[in-house]
């Protein structure tokens, strides 16, 4: 049953199939999902890295770390390190790396993304030791820095580069732009050498037609599929750190009122829609980060399923003059995740069974920003926005900054308290760090409600027989050829 | 028999020109003309193909009509716990003899109301193209030099327009309403008739019966209207039905790019496109509205192809023949 | 036919610019494609660097100007999306929709010669009237879900094809196939239309008193004479294979320019959509003038020079 | 006969019509169909034409209806340039001027019934016939004027033969009640019985309104049954005019007297009779000779008539029978009274 | 019912002429949506090799119809119903369709009344005119093309090396009627069917046309049908003649005779009819009235409604063709009165 595909091959190419070509593999755009699936772990490397299981960091280029003053770390770096087209790897390529992720004008993604506005000053101090400077103190900045992928210092700082020159147990072999890429093993890898001589990457936008590559033997790994793509006993589930949630514009009429914000909490039969449209690892969420993030609330319980308490909120709400009748737009992306439109259109119904009058708007990615990034749009009425967050990171600061402070990227409204908790939660470090974030997530659940926080969603991964891997949180995101063996 | 009226005697020296009564006559015409329908009817009638292909348009027309009415709010009721439940069984209810979507919502339902928005999408978007497209082509065709070369080239530039970019920049500028994707439906469809009326008119215009018709001093546009028209139409006609097809099949692709239709708005091409995941656990959620699709369409192509050779005058022999001897005489190698 | 080509160029050309100025304007309209591309809280500070950078900052007249100017040093743009240069990803995407448009209507048009004849050849026919009927089913599936079943049947199930992809001829099938179901119904309607107008010419008359065989008559005769209204509506058909298969270029991942152009609309990657648009936009306005020269190829009578497309286009009669 | 003071109905002058083709084996892309074209027609009368197929015939008569623009020339119609017309006045001219078509295949719309082609002009000119019933009532007697039948107005005109098509398009022409009407082989496809049927209604709708023709033929013996006056045409020139009785009995220019000779004959039956078959092909108006157009097949061609065109020019006596020829045909020498009754 | 008869007394003719085509009792029915029509009703005559045989009557008597239906080139609409052609002693109704493309050329060629559209458009000439020869003789190419320059310098065009590579609409209405007649004559076939040959062309290519047909005619034996309504063209071309009213033939016999003293009061009638003679501003004689609609044909004789001499044995009883001697047959009760009359 293998007609066609490129089976002899398969021995020591490992194939994969992905939702989208990735626009370009330059590692500064590692936080783009396209791009970091390739690039992050493969072709370049951090100088430390995040393990998604346990959530503790690791070394990789970096051997040691520790803070060095209020405002500074220092980084041990490895000596037996060389870039794949054989320059050395030194302190001072590391800095330039950082400088050219975070300072440039390049524009880069991890910027805004992972630090805020500040720059970094990162100092080569020798060849294996060095200094990065914050302007304000910064608990995780080791954190951080596992998003900057390190390239050699001739990597170009004036234009992002397509092929990218890392440190990776693999290198870029041959892109044949648009139909597929295929990077081959680094044979001066520093660390173990990986199991496959090559991986060769494909992809295709239909989850099926995934699915289908795999189940015909086309490809080894499928990545990205959905409950009903068809990959069958191939598929394997894995929690993937996406929170799906609907994102209130807490400014505009009706939904300013908490008690309609709390009465769409109550009309969403969250376990109905897990029941109905997906499999069995997806859990209904209370908060916007799943369990394994610094800051998860254990003991928050997701809203109950209440009609009529929602009811009974909205008639409240009408009877002290709230305009619960005006139209609030449901605004979702177009596959932001599977199966959206239909977790769309049951909210559509459910919001409207509470009372309220629901108009349902699909869109693509460019206008779902205007709703979801600040500025945003303001003449469109009230906005229910459906999100999917997922906190590649594992520390809830990277979620509360960007979706709760008052002016948050992707936040629409706050109080100037919740600011001040929020600003003291990042400050502060280890268990008191975790317990002011599961403070700010509960009282976020009671005082604030921006969000109707509905599903930790699982990601599935299609796994031909002959691989043996197995998937954790970051596998959305990144996925380590080095982590496949042939099975058996 | 018929009754033979009075020869009109031109005697011998053709000199007595006197009109004859015209009583007779006069009763005649008016006699002729609902005959013209009632005949077209009854044609209509011994095609057994093209009775069927109208029946079937005036169901899809009625559900269109009357469906929505009837279905209630069936159609949008979810029901999360029966969800995707096979078709052909009445133990549901008779809602779900055709099965039930993803959502747990009747299928039938869906088709019926699906049935008014597709048609509703479809026919303006046609008619609305159809008639630009076709009088425009008419008459740049008619009047040819000039008028006819920039028309030619504006139909050019539309062609060569993606109409994606079109879709996304009206949906995206104003918003995925029905008017909406009707209207860009339209606008890219109007060179196909453009094209196709300008070639046919531009033919007709150097015939020599519209010569005649200009020696009476007819204006264009009544020379257009009395003499081109009724010859491009038939063609037109049969142009909008396959038309008629693709925008159906249009606004399924623009589903399934996922900027069509909109739910909870439901249209086939929607359903369609969002079925398509659900193909290998549940087939009928994409294979029913399809069918809804090739059958229409089939449908109004036969009926088309019917009309056009129906008023035709050169064709109509076609369809008065008793089936079995026509066949036999269609053969060009008989003999006797 | 020198005169006559080089008026049709000249003429073309007015049109291609407005064509590519029409997209420029229209694309701007979608909305700016900073945030897609910058970071998520990126500053205002930093939208306005990414306008000037990329040149959105300006009124859009003198943007168009820019680009004109740059389209006439042939530089078309920078993709904001790979950093590449926009010309050199359309015309890499361009030759793979190319062929399989070429294949698609190699295939149609053959097909639909050979089904559309014999379906003349006995109008009101049962052959005319199940061929109709099959022609005109197969032009209204969707080609996505056809696609997709095919994967199913063809890949899966009998494992005789490759799901998708370019690796080898046999992942040739699946996407012609696909594509070619419409261009195939609706010419199989067109031909046999303008084929039963033909047989019933009198020329046609004058050659069975010659003693010409059937076949002769039917290949010789009435074909060419028909050829000129199919030539019309496969011409209509390519544009649209060329402009759109995108749905299935998407599905097989063909890399074509359909694919890319949806991506760059989606994506607002003004300079690869322009550029590609204009790639589309000269393969149409080529292949018009390629159809007009066919026409006088055909038949003798359209030859004169400077004179537009003559013939009529017969659209089918069926029943 | 019409009275010879009066100014003519239609006067036309120089008139030339030339048509843009494809270019010819010698470069030559203009085809002048109608050259310098002098002729005039007398109210009331006919004016036979006729000439070799291709001669331009269809053309000046399409001209004189302003379905062509004339190139040079111009033509007066009642003292009135048609072409600076407008409005009003150009619909009362219209119909003032009718025409019956050469093919009756293709001059009458086939989607259209008898009836319905028949009253078109009214559609036009709703002054002449306001109602309905009128129309019809006039439509029946149209119809039985040329000959068919009053059932026939709601036939289409595929069910008629071609020689009944053609009395359609004559009804038509005679709906608007014109001063004169072109016809254009209007009994070419007629048998010889209908043939005279609509010959007798041309001659007595003239007898009675004074009705012109332009009366377009190849039947010889038809023109010289119903015309007054006979032009010869040639290539596009009128080369000869005349009375019928001068034209038929006299002819002057070698080509009329080829013409009359080849007209076959009903005496025929006899025997065989002399007559002057002209060898090859009419030259191509692309390339027309120098000098006589008629030389190239002149059997009394020389070496003037290559080079200098001939000018019309009357033999003593008879000032209006013009011929272009240097060497015109004697009388007595062997031009064939034809036509004649036997 | 009316009987069929056949020509019983072969007109007056040579030794060696021989029977070419036999037509006997010949029905002709069309389709229609008022019902069936009989178009072509019981005809029938001889053509003899080396002799003309012309068909006359009043426009949509049939003609052309009798001539298709030969030539077995009848639209889809119409269909023999009853009897037999017979050309060369073969009967065309056996032949299967395979067999009868052997005919159509060698055998039988007809030109069309329609002829001035029936060129192919879009080939040239010269291919149309070699195809006969590429069919039946399997010529090539080359050679075919060589042959029909020689047809189109028999026919009289001139240059016919340049020409033959022109495209009919480059011709004018009468070298394409020729080029038509080349193609029939092509394979000098035993029998030329010639519908209105020349009634597009001025009378000096008639003349042209007419030498040729008889040249061919005397060269290789041939027999022609010529259908024209130019009784003077039927006087000078040819040897019999048969007159034809509302789908029957109401009259036969040689030229000379019928046109002299003719036995059917529509021949008369149609003789009368000829504008030789009348001066000009009188009136040409014509038949009264109208001939029957086909959907609509009496019982009894055809022509009763026209007919001067019509009487109550003409509503009743159709006459059937009948010998009157010399070679001539008349379908007419009163042909002996007519002839006093
Ligand atoms: N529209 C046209 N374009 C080019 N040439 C034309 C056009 N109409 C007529 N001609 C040419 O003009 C010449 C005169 O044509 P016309 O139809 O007037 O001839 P005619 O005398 O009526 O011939 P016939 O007796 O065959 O009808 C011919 O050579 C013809 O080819
Ligand atoms: N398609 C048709 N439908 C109905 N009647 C038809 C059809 N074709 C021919 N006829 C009728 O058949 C009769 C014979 O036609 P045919 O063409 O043989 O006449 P004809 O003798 O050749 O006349 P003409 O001299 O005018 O060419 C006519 O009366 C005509 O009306
Ligand atoms: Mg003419
Ligand atoms: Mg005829
Ligand atoms: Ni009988």
């Amino acid at each position: 049953n293998s007609g066609g595909s490129t089976g002899g091959a398969a021995g020591d190419t490992l194939r994969i199939v992905l939702p989208q070509e990735p626009p370009t593999l330059e590692p500064c755009e590692g936080s783009l999902t396209a791009t970091g699936i390739v690039t992050r772990s493969n072709i370049t490397e951090p100088l430390v890295e995040r393990n998604p299981t346990s959530g503790e960091l690791e070394a990789l280029l970096a051997t040691e770390w520790e803070a060095t003053g209020e405002n500074q770390w220092t980084f041990t770096l490895r000596d037996d390190v060389t870039f794949s087209d054989g320059t050395p790897f030194t302190a001072a390529s590391a800095a330039f790396s950082i400088d050219r992720a975070v300072n440039s004008d390049l524009g880069c993604n991890v910027e805004g993304y992972v630090f805020g506005d500040d720059d970094l000053v990162a100092t080569a101090v020798d060849d294996t030791t060095l200094t990065v400077e914050t302007v304000r103190p910064d608990p995780i900045l080791p954190l951080r820095l596992s998003f900057v992928e390190i390239v050699p210092e001739s990597t170009s700082v004036t234009e992002k580069v397509r092929e990218p020159i890392g440190t990776g147990p693999y290198s870029v072999a041959s892109w044949e732009t648009g139909t597929k890429l295929t990077l081959d093993r680094n044979d001066d890898y520093w660390g173990d050498a990986p199991a496959y001589a090559s991986a060769e990457y494909q992809w295709r936008t239909e989850g099926t037609v995934r699915a289908a590559m795999l189940t015909s033997n086309e490809v080894d790994v499928a990545v990205g599929l959905g409950p009903d793509d068809g990959a069958g006993e191939l598929g394997v589930d894995y929690a993937n750190n996406e929170t799906v949630a609907l994102r209130f514009s807490g400014d505009i009429a009706p939904l300013d009122d908490i008690r309609v914000r709390q009465a769409i909490n109550y009309a969403i039969d969250r376990d109905g829609i897990l029941g109905s449209l997906y499999s069995d690892g997806t859990n209904v969420a209370a908060q916007l980060i799943p369990t394994g993030v610094v800051g998860f609330n254990d003991s928050l319980e997701p809203w109950e399923f209440d009609l009529d308490a929602a009811k009974a909120l909205v008639d409240e709400a009408r009877a002290d003059g709230v305009p619960v009748d005006t139209e609030i737009t449901l605004v979702a992306r177009n596959s932001l995740f599977p199966k959206v439109t239909e977790v769309s259109q049951v909210l559509q119904e459910q919001l409207s069974q509470a009372g309220l009058t629901v108009k349902l708007s699909m869109v693509d990615t460019s206008q779902s920003l205007q709703y979801q990034l600040r500025p945003f749009v303001l003449d469109e009425g009230p906005i229910a926005l459906l999100v999917q967050h997922g906190n590649q990171a594992g520390d809830a600061q990277f979620t509360v900054d960007q979706y709760m402070t008052t002016d948050g990227a992707q936040s629409t409204f706050g109080t100037p308290e919740f600011d001040t908790m929020l600003a003291d939660a990042g400050l502060k470090s280890g268990d008191e760090r975790a317990a002011a974030y599961e403070e700010i997530f509960a009282y976020q659940n009671e005082e604030i409600v921006q969000f109707a926080t509905i599903a930790h969603m699982v990601g599935q991964i299609g796994l031909a027989t002959t691989v043996d891997y197995t998937p954790d949180a970051a596998t959305g995101d990144e996925i380590r050829l080095a982590d496949f063996v042939p099975a058996g | 028999m018929s009754p033979q009226l009075p020869d009109p005697q031109l005697p011998p020296g053709g000199r007595a020109i006197a009109p004859p009564s015209t009583q007779a006559m006069t009763l005649n015409v008016v006699e002729s003309l609902p005959d013209k329908k009632a005949s077209l009817f009854r044609l209509l009638l011994r095609d057994r193909f093209a009775t069927a292909a109208a029946v079937v348009l005036v169901l899809v027309a009625l559900t269109a009509v009357f469906g929505p009415v009837l279905m209630g709010d069936l159609a949008t009721k979810q029901n999360l716990s029966a969800t995707n439940r096979p078709p052909f069984s009445l133990a549901d209810g008779w809602q779900f003899v055709l099965g039930s979507d993803s959502l747990g919502r009747s299928m039938l339902a869906r088709l019926v109301v699906a049935t008014r928005t597709t048609l509703s999408v479809a026919v303006p978007a046609v008619l609305i193209s159809l008639l630009i497209g076709s009088l425009w082509g008419v008459w740049a065709g008619y009047h040819r030099g000039r008028r006819e070369t920039i028309s030619m080239r504006i139909g050019d530039v539309i062609m060569s327009f993606p109409s994606l970019l079109l879709a996304v920049v009206v949906l995206y500028v104003f918003n995925p309403s029905i008017a909406n994707i009707v209207l860009i439906l339209a606008l890219t469809r109007i060179p196909i008739y453009l094209r196709t009326a300008r070639a046919e008119s531009a033919e007709l215009q150097s015939r020599t019966f519209v010569d005649a018709a200009r020696t009476f001093g007819t204006a264009p546009n009544a020379i257009i209207r009395r003499h081109v028209i009724p010859v491009v139409l038939p063609t037109m006609l049969t142009l909008a039905t396959l038309e008629f097809c693709y925008v159906m099949l249009a606004e399924s692709s623009l589903s399934f790019l996922g900027i069509g239709i909109q739910p909870p708005d439901v249209s086939w091409g929607l359903m369609v496109a969002q079925g398509r995941q659900y193909l290998q656990t549940a087939w009928w959620l994409s294979l029913f509205p399809g069918l809804a699709i090739v059958i229409t369409t089939v449908a109004a192509n036969m009926l088309a192809a019917w009309l056009r050779i129906a008023t035709d005058p050169a064709q109509r022999w076609r369809l008065t023949l008793p089936r079995k001897r026509f066949i036999a005489r269609m053969s060009p190698k008989e003999v006797k | 036919m020198w005169t006559f080509l080089r008026r049709r160029i000249v003429s073309s050309a007015v049109p291609l610019v407005v064509v590519v100025l029409g997209v420029f304007a229209l694309a701007r309209l979608t909305g700016n494609p900073a945030s897609l591309y910058l970071p998520l809280n990126a500053t205002q500070q930093m939208r306005d660097d990414f306008a000037a950078r990329n040149g959105l900052d300006d009124p859009l007249w003198i943007q168009m100007a820019n680009y004109i100017g740059g389209v006439l040093r042939l530089d078309f743009g920078t993709s904001l999306r790979t950093g590449e240069d926009a010309a050199t990803m359309a015309l890499r995407a361009f030759p793979a929709t190319l062929q399989l448009a070429g294949v698609t209507m190699l295939l149609a048009v053959v097909l639909a010669v050979i089904v559309g004849s014999w379906a003349a050849l006995k109008p009101n026919g049962l052959a005319d009237r199940v061929s109709s009927f099959i022609s005109m089913a197969a032009a209204s599936i969707p080609d996505f879900w056809l696609a997709i079943v095919g994967i199913f049947v063809f890949a899966i199930t009998l494992g005789w094809l490759p799901t998708s992809g370019v690796a080898s001829g046999a992942s040739w099938v699946l996407p012609i196939a696909t594509l070619l179901l419409r261009p195939f119904g609706v010419l199989v309607q067109i031909v046999r239309g303008a084929m039963v107008s033909s047989l019933s010419e009198p020329y046609i008359k004058l050659a069975r008193s010659k003693g010409a065989s059937e076949t002769r008559v039917v290949s010789r005769h009435a074909l060419r004479n028909a050829a000129a209204p199919a030539l019309t509506v496969a011409g209509d058909l390519a544009v649209g294979l060329i402009n759109g298969a995108v749905v299935v270029e998407t599905i097989f991942g063909w890399p074509g320019i359909g694919k890319l152009m949806i991506d760059s609309i989606l994506q607002r990657d003004f300079a690869v959509l322009q550029a590609a648009v204009l790639v589309t936009a000269v393969s149409i306005f080529t292949l018009n003038i390629v159809i007009d020269l066919l026409y006088a190829l055909l038949d003798a009578r359209v030859r004169p020079a400077g004179s537009m497309r003559k013939r009529r286009v017969h659209v089918p009669a069926t029943a | 006969m019409p009275d010879v003071a009066e100014a003519p109905l239609l006067d036309i002058r120089g008139l030339t019509k030339n048509f843009h083709v494809a270019s010819a084996k010698n470069g030559n892309n203009v085809l002048c169909a109608l050259d310098k074209i002098d002729l005039h027609v007398n109210r009331g009368e006919t004016l036979g034409l006729v000439g070799e197929s291709g001669c331009g015939k269809s053309t000046l008569a399409r001209t004189l209806l302003m379905l062509e623009r004339p190139d040079e020339g111009s033509f007066a119609f009642d003292g009135i340039d048609p072409f600076t017309l407008k409005g009003k006045a150009l619909l009362a001219w219209r119909r003032r001027v009718q025409m019956v078509f050469q093919d009756p295949f293709a001059s009458l719309n086939s989607r259209m019934t008898a009836g319905e082609i028949i009253s078109e002009p009214w559609l036009t000119h709703r002054d002449l016939y306001p109602t309905a019933a009128a129309r019809t009532a006039r439509v029946r007697e149209l119809l039985m004027l040329v000959g068919l039948r009053a059932s026939d107005a709601g036939k289409s005109p595929q069910e008629f033969s071609g020689g009944q098509r053609q009395r359609i398009g004559i009804a038509r022409a005679l709906a608007l009640g014109p001063d004169i009407i072109v016809l254009d082989e209007p009994v070419s496809a007629l048998d010889l019985s209908v043939q005279a049927q609509v010959l007798n209604l041309l001659n007595d709708l003239q007898q009675r309104l004074g009705v012109a023709y332009i009366f377009i033929s190849h039947d010889l013996s038809v023109v010289r049954h119903v015309a007054d006056r006979v032009a010869v045409m040639y290539l596009g020139r009128i080369i000869e005019t005349g009375t019928a009785e001068q034209v038929f009995e006299r002819p002057r220019h070698p080509y009329t007297a080829a013409l009359m000779s080849a007209s076959p004959r009903l005496d025929a039956v006899e025997g065989r009779r002399e007559r002057i078959v002209l060898r090859g092909e009419m030259p191509s108006p692309l390339d027309p000779p120098s000098g006589c157009r008629f030389r190239t097949r002149c059997w009394k061609a020389t070496e003037l008539c290559a080079t200098t065109a001939p000018l019309p020019s009357s033999p003593a006596g008879e000032p209006d029978h013009l011929a272009e020829c240097h060497h015109p045909m004697e009388l007595g020498e062997d031009s064939g009274r034809l036509a004649r009754a036997s | 019912m009316t009987t069929k008869t056949r020509l019983s007394t072969a007109p007056p003719r040579l030794a060696e002429d021989e029977v070419v085509l036999q037509v006997s009792g010949l029905d002709v029915d069309i389709d229609t949506p008022k019902g069936v029509l009989r178009a072509v009703n019981d005809v029938s005559f001889t053509a003899y090799s080396g002799r003309t045989i012309a068909l006359l009557g009043e426009s949509g008597c049939g003609k052309s119809m009798t001539a298709k239906a030969i030539a077995g080139l009848l639209d889809p609409v119409a269909h023999v119903t009853g009897g037999s052609v017979t050309l060369a002693g073969t009967d065309l109704a056996a032949l299967t369709p395979r067999q009868r493309l052997k005919f159509a050329g060698p055998e039988l060629g007809i030109v069309f009344q329609d002829a001035l559209t029936a060129l192919n458009p879009v080939y040239t000439v010269g291919t149309q005119l070699g195809e006969a020869f590429r069919i039946h003789h399997g010529l090539s190419a080359k050679a075919a093309k060589a042959k029909a320059v020689e047809l189109m310098g028999h026919v009289g065009i001139p240059q016919p090396e340049t020409r033959v590579n022109s495209y009919p609409h480059q011709f004018s209405g009468g070298m394409r009627q020729r080029i038509l007649i080349a193609m029939a004559v092509a394979l000098s076939p035993r029998l030329l069917i010639a519908d209105e040959p020349t009634t597009a062309l001025d009378v000096t290519v008639q003349a042209q046309i007419m030498d040729l047909l008889r040249s061919l005619r005397a060269e290789s034996r041939m027999a022609i049908v010529l259908i024209t309504h130019d009784l003077a063209l039927v006087a000078e071309e040819a040897d019999t003649v048969a007159v034809m009213y509302a789908g029957n033939v109401i009259e036969t016999g040689p030229v000379r005779e019928v046109f002299s003293e003719p036995h059917h009061p529509y021949t008369k009638g149609l003789l009368d009819s000829v504008p030789v003679g009348a001066e000009r501003g009188e009136d040409l004689t014509s038949i009264a009235g109208s001939p029957p609609e086909l959907h609509d044909i009496p019982t009894g004789c055809v022509y009763q409604s026209r007919c001067p001499l019509a009487t109550e044995l003409c509503r009743a009883e159709r006459p059937a063709l009948q010998a009157t001697g010399d070679g001539r047959e008349v379908a007419c009760h009163f042909w002996k009165e007519l002839a006093v009359a």
